[in-house]
């Protein structure tokens, strides 16, 4: 039993490919196995609630760990591991990004994530009050339950356009498909993204915390600028 | 002893009826309940078998109450330990005929009694036949044979016979009568046919909207009505053929035919088609057994 | 390449679920259609309840009431030593639950629709309820039954946000199909998703038709 | 003229049976198929209405080709405008008495068809009860009168009577003879019932496993073999009652009851049950009409 | 406080979907219980696909088949002016697709079920195949239809995975209240999603309860 205990981490679904490479590291150094229980940081932050076995969390920004720790499931405060970068993206051939082709008729459809759920889609918000867009394009947007949701929106070309995560364009799966271009990062909020260690009865959580100082390790680091964040 | 005392409201041809019905049977005895189409004979099956409840009323088998409205008891069809054979056969569509018959078996029953039943009624060949493809008269054997397996007590035959050439008709009542017999039976049978009662049964209720007009022996019921010591029947001209002055007049009786000869003056008013009364006044028949 | 495991694991729950909801269905189902109780139109109704709850939502509903932190829950455990939650007799239930109208009403249905002749003639034999409904009702509404069967199978194996909810993302435990290729989706492994939907679809199909063949030969025979 | 060739194997209580049936039928004729229950009588009648389809064969009426094998024709049921009363009545049971007969209405035929029909079969009172509430006689009655309701130039009548009380049997006989003949339909009819079929057919075709046995006149069919010049019967000894040396022996003819004296002598051998030969070889009888 | 918005959504695309459906169905069931093709036992199994996919990879496939971006949703588009993408026509339509199986199964197994002698006396009275379906067939199998209604009628209202991918979540248009719940779940905004899902159970609750309270007048109004 003791042997093939593993190390659950609970992760946020969007930081799901990234997480790969970083097990697979911190499996190579520490020799810990690790399991992923992957979802949406809601989901996970209710699950975690009702007392199911994870033993760290890796959210996709700062709101669902905050409320893990007010509510007294977690050991410290969550900690900011990565910000995330917002791109614009279509893979249409005629389209090429930019803030001028939103407003045209070419664009029909805006995805973008649900700014009360993912931050993502709170920054594209942001973005687009600031640049005084929104309400003109407001009736293009279309929401997706999360960032995944938006990228398949823009994937099956239902949208013409997007916003989505700069590690989503970047990862081994996407690279070379459509073009993309930067959000200016002053136009928004840092999108940051928190870990928390979750709080157990009895069991001691020494490989949760090996694998919460591997996250801030330079190993790390550099496997997340790969993938986009900062 | 049984007793019916039933009690009920039930729609009819002429509006409401009340069905109200005062029976006494003797154990081991053979009933029939002859009456109009709606007159209330698979009702008052239905409510003795407790597939049907009387509003008010008792059912009583010597002491045994299987309902009484008083005391609030209502025994349930299946402990009433009765068969009933249904004027609409009701065989199970998902069984073949010898399984309808099997699984009327009593637990621990022997199967003999099936081969038995199903040699009876002719369908050795059909045994392992859905109901669905068999003749309306073939249904009707299996559903006699069914309600026949477990040999109850008390037997309810709701025009058993009805569907059936005249030959399997006769065979099969003769074999009902022999159950009914050798093992003591009560048995109520519904029928349209005065030859089948006077046959087979003691005694006779006559039902006329919902209640009992008459009841008695059959040979008594009908004859103080038909009977006469003259040689008599009513038949019906089927044929008049003219021989010089006389005239050759075809009556069929029933199943029997007979030739008259009348003379013209005796034809006025007869035609084709019509009733008439055949009788002699001096009349010493010869009786004979037939084989 | 492709894990197996979570197919494997789809249709074990589908087939377990299946199973567990023909027969709580079945006495359930008998029972509307003989009841004249006043309940009934509620409990008929009630049946029907889970669906109208997005499946996510009815999941979270069934985590806080498995959760060991709560009272149902941790009497559950206490007593039964069960853990409902991220496992896999926590996924069984959550899908009996959210799957259970499928199976009760069409088999209540076929009983309605079926003759009372049946079952009085059986009564009048002697048989009692229970041999009644296994020899004579049950048989005669086939294919009720496998509209039920197959329905609750096949939703069962599409289903995602209650064992999602419920189960977490266990491989070998929870993982299943219908997980997997979220996950596959998530990590923008598109091909991997087809792949997995694919073999989910081509496994189905060729259950359900060989269901479908072997109804349909049964039927015609006895329909000669 | 219609002709029927039908060439069918069916199962049978005797094994696998050919149904092997060539038959002619005169437009405007009444026809009756006689026979044993399993004969084959239902699935001529289905067969002619395109409900099962023969083997081999042909179905014709004048030149217009209803079925052949041979050329690959079909004519749907809808198509053939013949009307059938079901042997097991298929009424509709989402339906009241009322809405089955109106159902059958062909478009824009008069309702005054429906009225009078359901006066006939004396279901006034019952006309918006559903079916299954209805005794088992209702139910042959309103089938009987569904059937009726088009008018159909063709009639096939499946056992329509057996039901039914014999009072309400002789209505209903007497109605379909009016009909058949103000409309000039072309009737076949199933019964077990001699009398019925003489009185009613003018053709007799007595099936015996699947094969015509005999056909003819139904008068003559049965006359040759059971009329006499004599006036003689065959019935059943009901009562043996002794007075002194003399026996009074009530035998029963169909549905009379003779009452014959016999001296001890001519009772050896018969006892209560037998069926006797009644008979008397000088007898002139006397015949009345009857009202 | 309440967006009533997602609620009437929900219910006005339940209503549509169930009523399409029940059209739908009824040819469909009519023909399957009738066949005896080759094909039917696949077009009996392909019936049921739609449920054995995970409720957001149908989404997505009919997202990519709609798209005009591609072929066959250009097409659409051209000759029909038909936009299925981010609308609510778009919304029926893939619940139509992926609720046949809980209309067509039960009314086929009524079929199935129902006695060949009601059809062949209809015949007999020279009424055509469409007349007997209507007025002989569907109306004694009841029972099989409610079931179907309820079973497609609730599984609409608490479809989500589907609507959301092709729906896109507009206010006013494609958020429907399955939608609405889930994203105040999603931010643990759970008195929120407490009070939708209790709005969205009770009037499902008392428009089925009706439906059965109805209906069971009925049914005892003609058994008595
Ligand atoms: N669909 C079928 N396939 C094969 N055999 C059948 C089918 N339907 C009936 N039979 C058989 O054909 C024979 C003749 O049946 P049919 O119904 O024509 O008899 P019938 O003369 O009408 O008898 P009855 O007087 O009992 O109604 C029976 O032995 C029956 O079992
Ligand atoms: N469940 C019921 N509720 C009310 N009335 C009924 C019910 N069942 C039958 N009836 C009516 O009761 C009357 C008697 O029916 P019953 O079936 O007892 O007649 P029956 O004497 O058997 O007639 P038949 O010889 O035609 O079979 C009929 O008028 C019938 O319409
Ligand atoms: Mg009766
Ligand atoms: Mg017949």
């Amino acid at each position: 039993e003791k042997e093939t205990k593993k190390l659950n981490i609970a992760v946020a679904a969007n930081m799901q490919f990234a997480m790969k490479d970083l097990i697979k590291k911190f499996t190579e150094i520490s020799g810990i196995q690790c399991e992923t229980n992957v979802g949406s940081s809601g989901k996970l932050t209710a699950q975690i609630q009702q007392n199911a076995p994870v033993d760290i969390f890796i959210s996709a920004d700062m709101k669902y760990p905050e409320e893990l720790y007010k509510a007294g499931f977690t050991i410290k405060k969550p900690e900011i591991y990565a910000y995330g970068k917002l791109v614009m993206w279509s893979i249409n051939k005629d389209v090429k990004p930019s803030f001028d082709i939103l407003t045209t008729d070419k664009i029909k459809h805006i995805a973008v994530a649900n700014p009360k759920l993912a931050p993502y889609g709170k920054a594209t918000v942001e973005v687009l009050e600031k640049m005084k867009l929104y309400d003109v394009i407001k009736n293009k947007l279309v929401f997706g339950e999360s960032i995944s949701q938006t990228n398949q929106f823009i994937i099956s070309r239902a949208a013409e356009i997007g916003f989505t995560a700069k590690s989503v364009v970047l990862s081994p799966e996407m690279k070379g498909k459509g073009s993309w271009i930067d959000v200016n990062e002053s136009d928004y909020s840092p999108i940051a993204q928190g870990v928390v260690v979750i709080k157990h009865k009895n069991a001691e959580n020494a490989d949760a915390q090996k694998f919460y100082d591997f996250l801030f390790s330079p190993d790390a680091n550099k496997i997340m600028v790969n993938y986009g964040y900062k | 002893m049984i007793n019916l005392n039933l009690q009920k409201k039930l729609d009819s041809e002429n509006g409401m009826m009340n069905l109200d019905i005062k029976m006494t049977i003797e154990k081991g005895s053979f009933t029939t309940l002859y009456g109009d189409s709606g007159a209330g004979k698979t009702s008052v099956l239905r409510m003795f078998a407790g597939l049907m409840q009387p509003e008010k009323g008792s059912i009583l088998i010597d002491d045994a109450i299987l309902f009484s409205s008083e005391k609030n008891i209502n025994l349930k069809s299946q402990k009433r330990n009765i068969g009933f054979l249904f004027q609409d056969h009701a065989l199970f569509p998902n069984m073949t005929v010898r399984e309808n018959l099997l699984y009327a078996l009593d637990k621990g029953q022997n199967e003999k009694i099936v081969n038995e039943l199903i040699a009876l009624i002719e369908l050795k060949e059909l045994q392992n036949k859905k109901p669905e493809n068999l003749s309306g008269g073939q249904k009707q054997r299996v559903a006699l044979a069914r309600t026949l397996v477990r040999q109850p007590k008390i037997l309810l035959l709701d025009e058993p016979f009805s569907a059936l050439d005249f030959k399997m008709r006769l065979k099969l009542q003769d074999y009902v009568l022999k159950i009914h017999k050798q093992y003591k039976l009560t048995t109520i049978l519904v029928s349209h046919s005065i030859s089948e009662i006077v046959k087979m049964a003691d005694q006779i209720f006559i039902l006329e909207n919902g209640s009992i007009k008459e009841n008695g022996k059959p040979i008594d019921i009908f004859s103080n009505k038909k009977v006469s010591g003259k040689f008599q029947f009513t038949g019906e001209v089927i044929n008049i053929k003219k021989e010089g002055f006389l005239n050759i007049i075809t009556v069929l009786i029933e199943k029997n035919f007979v030739k008259i000869i009348a003379e013209d003056s005796d034809l006025v008013d007869i035609s084709i088609g019509d009733f008439v009364n055949v009788a002699s006044k001096a009349f010493n028949p010869i009786i004979q057994k037939i084989r | 390449m492709i894990d197996w495991q979570p197919l494997f694991l789809t249709f074990k729950l589908a087939f377990i679920t299946a199973i567990l909801l023909f027969f709580l269905a079945i006495p359930l189902a008998f029972w509307l259609s003989n009841s004249k109780s006043k309940i009934k139109p509620v409990i008929e109704t009630l049946v029907s309840m889970p669906l109208v709850l997005p499946p996510t939502v009815l999941g979270f509903y069934l985590l806080i009431a498995f959760s060991p932190a709560n009272s149902f829950g941790a009497w559950l455990e206490n007593y039964f030593g069960l853990k409902l939650i991220f496992s896999f007799p926590g996924l069984v239930i959550a899908s009996v639950i959210y799957s259970l109208p499928f199976m009760v009403h069409p088999i209540q249905s076929g009983f309605s629709n079926l003759s009372k002749n049946l079952s009085e003639a059986s009564y009048m034999l002697g048989k009692s309820k229970t041999t009644t409904l296994f020899k004579i009702l049950l048989p005669n509404i086939k294919p009720s039954l496998l509209t039920g069967i197959i329905l609750s199978f096949a939703h069962t194996i599409g289903e995602f946000g209650v064992v999602l909810m419920i189960g977490g993302n266990i491989p070998g435990q929870t993982k299943v199909a219908s997980i997997a290729i979220y996950d596959e989706v998530e990590m923008l492994n598109y091909s991997a998703a087809n792949t997995y939907s694919f073999i989910l679809f081509i496994i189905s199909f060729l259950i359900l038709l060989s269901v479908y063949l072997v109804n349909g030969g049964y039927l015609n025979r006895i329909s000669k």
